[in-house]
């Protein structure tokens, strides 16, 4: 979330979509409503299905599962058309005014995808995706993308490079600056074109465009609207550009940095956006610093890479704060490895494992299909009901020397060995060996949460561990401490990361996880002072934030983010001052929230160029002439003196410094604009380009398994997966109350769909897809209706998730004991590497 | 030697209720009495304490029901055996024209009753429907979680049938009560051994009287 | 303890007096339900179970998000939910919680015959005391509401308390506490009254309902529990919410009327014939009855 | 005889109903208010480990923290104070209390080993020990130091780790801090999902 839960409060429309938070998140969902009551907001809710925020909406469309894309750039439009559009704010904080190379190619000339396609490698060369400008080079590209598949085992070609000294228009009339190849593009989505790809009768979309960009008509800056997204649009292969699309239009209508504004992520679990955040994924280190490549010979060719530098109009200012990369970096590494981290052998800069290829989700369990991944663990994670194609994750495992797992109830992944439909003979054919670890629960453990405001919580035990559990810390400790104490008594391969790993925790078996904060806070390693402010921190004591870090091995840092979080003064996150003396739901005395406990992202937006709020009424920061510097009720998110006449871009982490309508070069893979494309599976071809149906760069896997359906093979009701508010995930099922609330898992089908199979609610029904089957109760309802795509009738089902093979009702034998994921698609947005487990296409009879 | 129904017997006595009827009858009338106590209880917070006093408002509850049943089963045994014999007839007409007569002590002016005067018969006849009334009433209110929210007017017409019902069994009850044990002297007697004497067999039901001793005085056989 | 006695104000089946009866300044607490910004997301349901530690009960899956068709003696708390096409076309899908409406008429109190076994204090809380309940299960047919619900192990009635636990220690209910949208609100009557009226009055000018309205019915003395309606004209759309709930007639005739026919007649009854017997006596003096008899000897 | 207090209490109850006989009841007929069952329970602050809006809970336990307690949850409810739900929890939340005191936990170390059909238990050392093992067998039988190219990948392509949702920063942290050292690239989380 660039915003919060609390300041929705201070909204005055919202746009939600891809999301029900209603159903998954209903006590942020207390602030959207706080602002209907309040503010008199009003509040659109588009969903293949009427939702529980549906219910509360003043608008809903019913959209066809995965076209968002074509509603969105509907509005854009028709924000366009209307001047409906923040024109100061698109002049000087975002990058309309850029002028994009004259080589570059839109789908429209290029029969639906952008220029550079090598269709043979189904990837970009995306050299074209650039500003005109001067002084190329001076900026390689931060972001590499990983395709799927085995590495190509060979060095990068060299980067392509944005201009130092970028053209542009300020006026905005040259036919190739990025506002007009904006308008250009989104041209071709027609309120018709709206209407053929998204199942949305015309009529219904112009009142929520009207509605949606009416708090900027004429260009009036005082309203904010917020658009409010979750997994609906993250699970396809497009999921990225679906985002992209939101924050256009956020752009466009000057909405991010705004109390009530933003493009706002639900993020659906308690702390994956903590996990995210401390790089428990392959392509990042901690704070999303780049992981090295094996091109990256050296750490000063990784920096180097990683590292950009300002690409701007000559005469702004861009911060460009990641320019500070190389601190970051040295800091994490002299976090991990210490003493053994030197200047002399790079900050053991070897020890990081070097990546050139995909080692995504959907990509790791194909390594394991096919033999690469031979062992596994699973520590609360259960990857067998999670997906995509359940099946292809049980074989996988069935192919495995062992696996790991940590968990408090029995899962479906600790017992893929006997998922329904093994019998006890084939039981004895498979070679995996399996651990399952008694673990505890968050009750039974201290730590910290990252919310998705992005507001780091601490939590405090409550009680011991019943029975046999260890606390996971402990378990990870211990299965560490065991394997470098087998490195040290027998050597094996390039055991020096593992021996030299710091680990100084005052009970190596189970890091007090205080400490561990403490380590990532980062501390000085030797004594630091600030030149302006000839403040002095001695060796050894916390960092007060990431200004102080040194790219010399002076300071250490887990993270830079999370850098403040635990201070001299104590564990910031566990701070409990509820106050918000600006009303705005601020609390900056509540936890801690990262980056430097700032609360809004890009806040500097929220002002003019001159650095006045656009909204008197809702002050955040603002430009104090008197003291030269900015301040604010929240901490700005800007460099604090830069004068406003300096004209510093407010978005400092791009090396623009503003927002990017264009994204260009290889920050996405598929595109710099978003175009909309189908579903992998889809009911029809894409009415925009039909030579053109998908997302040209995504891929698909080759075993037996992998298998995708199409309407000619009978396929032809789109279906899309969700959560229920009363289960959560496949964790409550163990939970008799939860059980009581959803006894049984169920099908959701329009009533005219059931009438014409001769089905009614209750009944059983199998929902088949190319993939594999699910037999659930009917749940026949008038909240989803059948839809006209382009021209045709198309029907559209929906299925809560949460059910599995063990749990209560499973285990009492209530229900059919099959996985939703059964039946989903095992390919993957090509940018967050998200599967597509909404929107694929299934057939329906009665069971 | 088995007993039946106006045998005459030694002494100038008459067997008016053989054992089994005897027997029914007290059946009937302990249930009665604590159906009415309990009923009582639950009809008025001023008897409430009946309740407590018969073992607690649960214990009440629990065996009222079933008391109940029982009363049924005993009113029902008594429309066996007698609603052959609470026929109105001719002379009963007689006898509610006369009633005044009757409560002024005026029997002498009364149509000749028979077995059973007429306010006997009547009261027959109102305990029996008032039981019919009570016993499918008492079945909604046994068991109330058992009727549907849609049928919920059951409820509503039973909790009003029932304490009307009721209230008309106790008015019949207290006339019973007062007739057989205040004024009719050798009433009570009756359904404790069974007979009465010629006497107030002629005194209070002449024509049974008289049916009696035409047939004592038949040849016999 | 005994100063509860002072917050009660009525009592089922109960001769005398009440001790609390307007001796204590009154605070009628109040639960409002705005129908139109609840997400039916049970977090109600739930807090109500886990509070009030009421055990698992068996549910099926029955074509709707409706936990149960209806309460249970071990489930207080149950949010209805009803799909309505409006006249426009659009859709709404109607949540509404359900649970004892805490009426200030109580029907169950006016039908329950065991003393103490209901009461209700003087903040408006109507309480069932199950040590007192006999099991008639009147209170059942005295509401208007569908609430209490029999137990058939226990032979009791059962039904939400207003968590009279909590609100006598200065804590509001378990599921007013949980609510995450805020659709449930608690406070004094007069307070809740005001802010209900307010969001109506916001729904009829702002959110296009015009039929936006409070439900206090009137004919129950109004409730210890509110609902903001979207169409206060149909409240039977919310899962057959009634329109004008009272006491069911029969209930107020049999407590009413009949009880005071029925103790006049049995009580005339008992000094009529008394008196009877005082001026006729019985219809035969002792000394009649002894004389010998005449007639046929056997 | 020495009378029990059993016996006192039938005694009284008997005299209880002797006095109901004459119309007084000496049990009170008013309500018996229920007594607040976290009354003198213990309070926690925590966090609901659920979704990500990161509510603020209070875990209330039976036991005073005194030594020879071991701590019951009996009652989770939302913290007022957290800006976020304000004391509101969703109805999984509400049901905390039974995610921590639930019958169906993973109470101790389990394997099932190649080819069998049921779980057979194992002692933590065991477990461990054994799989420290595996993964070092593993890592040095698989260990990439150098890929076609020539270049230095150190990296380990045949164990995967996959984290879960309700995993804490600081374990997250020392996950990726440990699986770095071993050089582990298949390091995946809920989050991506």
């Amino acid at each position: 979330m660039t915003n919060g839960w609390v300041d929705m409060k201070n909204t005055d429309m919202m746009l939600i979509m891809g999301g029900n938070p209603a159903e998954n998140h209903p006590c942020g969902f207390k602030w959207p409503i706080e602002a209907k009551r309040t503010r008199g907001a009003k509040m659109i809710s588009v969903d293949p299905r009427f939702t529980r925020t549906s219910a509360v909406a003043d608008l809903f469309c019913q959209i066809r599962a995965g076209t968002d894309i074509a509603f969105l750039g509907g509005v854009i439009r028709y924000a366009l058309e209307n001047n409906c559009i923040a024109k100061d704010y698109l002049v000087n904080f975002t990058n309309a005014a850029f002028i994009v190379r004259s080589d570059f190619k839109l789908p429209a000339d290029t029969d639906g995808v952008f220029s550079g396609l090598n269709a043979a490698t189904q990837s970009y060369d995306r050299s074209t995706w650039n500003y005109a400008g001067a002084g190329g080079g001076a900026h390689p590209d931060s972001v590499a993308t990983y395709a799927p598949g085995q590495a190509a085992h060979g060095a990068n070609p060299p980067a392509p490079t944005l201009p130092e000294k970028v053209e542009y228009d300020l006026t905005l009339q040259n036919p190739n600056c990025v506002f007009q190849l904006l308008k250009k593009h989104y041209s071709r989505y027609t309120p018709e074109m709206v209407e053929r790809i998204t199942g949305i009768p015309k009529e219904q979309f112009l009142k929520a465009a009207e509605l949606y960009t009416s708090i900027r008509k004429d260009g009036d800056m005082k309203k904010a609207g917020t658009i409010i997204y979750a997994v609906g649009w993250t699970q396809h292969t497009f999921g990225t550009q679906i985002i992209r699309t939101a924050a256009i239009l956020q752009l466009l209508l000057g909405n991010v940095g705004r109390a009530g504004g933003g493009v706002n992520a639900l993020r659906g679990h308690s702390n994956i956006q903590g996990a995210t955040d401390m790089a428990g994924l392959f392509d990042n280190l901690p704070g999303y610093l780049k992981v090295p490549t094996p091109a990256d010979a050296s750490l000063e060719a990784w920096m180097k890479r990683i590292t950009p530098t300002a690409s701007k109009p000559a005469s702004w200012d861009s911060f460009n704060y990641y320019s500070n990369t190389p601190k970051f970096a040295v800091s994490y590494l002299k976090a991990l490895y210490g003493d053994a981290a030197t200047k002399q052998n790079s900050w053991a800069f070897d020890y990081l494992p070097k990546v050139d290829r995909n080692y995504s989700w959907v990509q790791m369990w194909d390594d394991m299909y096919n033999g690469t991944v031979k062992g596994m663990l699973a520590f609360g994670m259960n990857g067998v009901a999670i997906g995509p194609d359940s099946k292809k994750n049980i074989d996988a495992l069935k192919k495995a020397d062992f696996l790991v797992v940590g968990e408090i109830y029995p899962d479906e992944t600790s017992e893929f060995w006997k998922s329904p439909g093994i019998t006890k003979d084939e039981m004895k054919q498979i070679q995996t060996t399996v651990y399952r670890l008694p673990c505890a629960g968050f009750a039974e453990k201290d730590g910290s949460f990252t919310n998705s405001a992005r507001w780091v919580l601490w939590k405090n035990t409550a009680l011991p561990t019943p029975g046999d559990c260890r606390v996971d810390q402990a378990i990870v400790a211990q299965i560490f401490l065991k394997i470098r104490e087998l490195y040290k008594k027998d050597s094996g391969k390039f055991p020096d990361p593992i021996l030299n790993l710091t680990w100084n925790y005052s009970v190596p078996s189970s890091p007090p996880l205080a400490e561990v904060l403490k380590e990532i806070n980062g501390k000085a390693l030797a004594d630091l002072e600030d030149p302006a402010t000839k403040q002095q921190i001695k060796a050894g004591q916390q960092l007060p934030g990431f200004a102080w870090l040194k790219d010399d091995g002076t300071t250490s840092c887990g993270n830079w983010i999370y850098s403040g979080s635990f201070t001299e003064a104590g564990n910031q996150t566990a701070r409990r001052d509820p106050s918000d003396p600006s009303g705005l739901g601020l609390h900056l005395g509540w936890g801690w929230s990262w980056p430097a406990n700032r609360r809004v992202l890009y806040n500097r937006a929220s002002c003019d160029v001159d650095g006045k709020p656009w909204d008197p009424t809702r002050k955040q920061v603002w430009w104090n002439e008197g003291q030269q510097k900015w301040v604010g009720n929240d901490v700005p998110d800007f460099k604090v003196d830069s004068k406003p006449k300096d004209h510093m871009g407010p978005f400092i982490m791009n090396p623009e410094g503003v927002g990017r309508l264009f994204a260009p070069l290889a920050a996405f893979a598929d595109g710099p604009f978003s175009e909309f494309y189908e579903p992998i599976e889809s009911p029809i071809d894409n009415p925009l380009h039909p030579q053109q149906t998908h997302n040209p760069v995504v891929k698909r896997f080759k075993t037996p398994d992998d298998k995708y359906g199409t309407p000619k093979d009978g396929y032809t009701v789109v279906c899309t997966t969700y959560r229920l508010t009363e289960l959560y995930h496949y964790w409550t099922k163990n939970n008799p109350m939860n059980v009581q609330l959803v006894p049984e898992p169920f099908v959701e089908i329009a009533a005219e769909m059931a009438q014409e199979m001769g089905l009614t609610g209750g009944e059983k029904v199998k929902v088949t897809s190319i993939r594999g089957e699910y037999i659930a109760k009917a749940m026949v309802t008038k909240r989803i209706k059948p839809m006209m795509i382009d021209g045709k009738k198309v029907y559209q089902i929906g299925i809560p998730i949460h059910q599995g093979y063990r749990g209560i009702a499973e285990d009492e034998g209530k229900d059919a004991r099959t996985l939703v994921n059964l039946l989903t698609p095992t390919v993957f947005d090509p940018n967050a590497y998200t599967p597509e487990f909404k929107g694929f296409l299934v057939k329906l009879e009665k069971a | 030697m088995s007993e039946h129904a106006d045998q005459i017997l030694p002494h100038g006595r008459v067997l008016r209720y053989p054992f089994g009827e005897r027997l029914n009858h007290w059946i009937a009338a302990f249930s009665y009495i604590y159906l009415l106590l309990t009923g009582l209880a639950f009809w008025s917070p001023w008897l409430f304490w009946i309740a407590v006093l018969m073992g607690g408002g649960q214990i009440s509850r629990t065996l009222h029901p079933w008391a109940g049943l029982i009363f049924f089963y005993a009113v029902a045994r008594m429309h066996g055996y007698w609603s052959a014999q609470m026929k109105n007839t001719e002379v009963d007409k007689q006898w509610w024209r006369s009633i005044s007569h009757y409560v002024q002590n005026e029997d002498d002016k009364m149509p000749p009753a028979g077995r059973y005067n007429a306010g006997q018969k009547a009261l027959f006849w109102s305990f029996f429907y008032a039981a019919i009334v009570l016993l499918l009433t008492g079945i909604v209110l046994w068991f109330p979680e058992w009727i549907p929210w849609n049928l919920r007017w059951l409820r509503y017409i039973s909790v009003f049938l029932h304490p009307v019902a009721a209230l008309f069994t106790i008015a019949n009850f207290l006339i019973h009560i007062y007739m057989s044990a205040f004024a009719e002297r050798g009433a009570f007697g009756s359904v404790i051994h069974g007979d009465v004497t010629l006497h107030f067999a002629k005194r209070y039901h002449p024509a049974w009287y008289d049916e009696i001793v035409r047939r004592a005085n038949a040849p016999r056989k | 303890m005994s100063q509860e006695t002072l917050r009660i104000q009525k009592i089922s089946g109960h001769a005398g007096s009440v001790p609390g009866e307007d001796t204590q300044r009154q605070y009628t607490v109040c639960k409002l339900i705005d129908t139109t910004t609840c997400i039916g997301c049970k977090a109600c349901e739930v807090a109500c179970m886990e509070w009030n530690d009421l055990p698992f009960g068996e549910t099926v899956f029955d074509n709707s998000y409706q936990t149960m068709p209806e309460t249970r003696w071990n489930y207080w708390n149950l949010i209805l939910f009803n799909e309505h096409e409006r006249e426009d076309g659009s859709l709404m899908w109607l949540m509404r919680k359900n649970q004892c409406m805490h009426c200030a008429e109580p029907g169950c109190l006016a039908a329950c015959p065991s003393d103490g076994a209901i009461v209700q204090y003087t903040n408006g809380i109507v309480d069932f005391q199950q040590d007192k309940c006999i099991g008639c299960g009147y209170c059942i047919t005295g509401c208007p509401f569908n609430i209490p619900k029999f137990n058939k192990e226990t032979k009791r009635v059962y039904k939400c308390t207003l968590c009279t636990d909590r609100v006598s220690q200065g804590l509001e209910p378990a599921c007013i506490k949980s609510c995450p949208t805020g659709c449930l609100h608690f406070g004094s009557k007069d307070d809740m009254k005001y802010l209900a009226e307010q969001r109506a009055k916001q729904l009829r000018d702002h959110y296009n309902f015009p039929k936006a309205g409070v439900y206090d019915p009137p004919g129950v003395g109004g409730t210890g529990v509110i609902y903001v309606l979207h169409d206060a004209s149909q409240p039977e759309l919310y899962g057959g919410l009634p329109k004008d709930p009272r006491i069911p007639l029969s209930v107020k005739l049999w407590k009413g009327p009949l009880k005071w026919l029925g103790n006049i007649a049995m009580v005339g009854g008992l000094i009529g014939l008394f008196a009877h017997y005082l001026r006729y006596g019985p219809k035969e003096r002792e000394e009649e009855a002894k004389e010998p008899h005449e007639g046929a000897q056997p | 005889m020495a009378s029990s207090r059993r016996d006192f209490l039938k005694i009284g109850a008997v005299g209880g109903t002797a006095a109901a006989v004459f119309g007084f009841d000496l049990k009170p007929a008013f309500a018996q208010l229920r007594e607040l069952k976290i009354e003198r329970a213990n309070e926690t602050r925590s966090t609901c480990p659920y979704c990500a809006v990161g509510c603020g809970t209070i875990i209330y336990t039976i036991g005073d923290r005194a030594k020879n307690v071991t701590a019951q949850v009996v009652h989770v409810e939302g913290d007022p104070d957290h800006p976020t739900n304000r004391g509101t929890l969703c109805p999984k939340g509400s049901s905390l209390q039974q995610e921590i005191m639930n019958d169906r936990r993973l109470l101790k170390p389990l394997v099932r080993r190649p080819g069998g059909t049921e779980w057979e238990d194992i002692s933590w050392d065991d477990a461990i020990s054994e799989i420290a093992r595996r993964v070092k067998k593993t890592r040095d039988e698989t260990f990439v130091e150098k890929d076609a190219a020539g270049h230095t990948v150190n990296r380990l392509e045949s164990i995967a780790w996959i984290g879960g949702c309700t995993d804490t920063n600081e374990f997250n942290y020392l996950v990726v801090k440990a699986m770095h050292a071993l050089g582990v690239v298949h390091l995946e989380n809920q989050a991506r999902v």
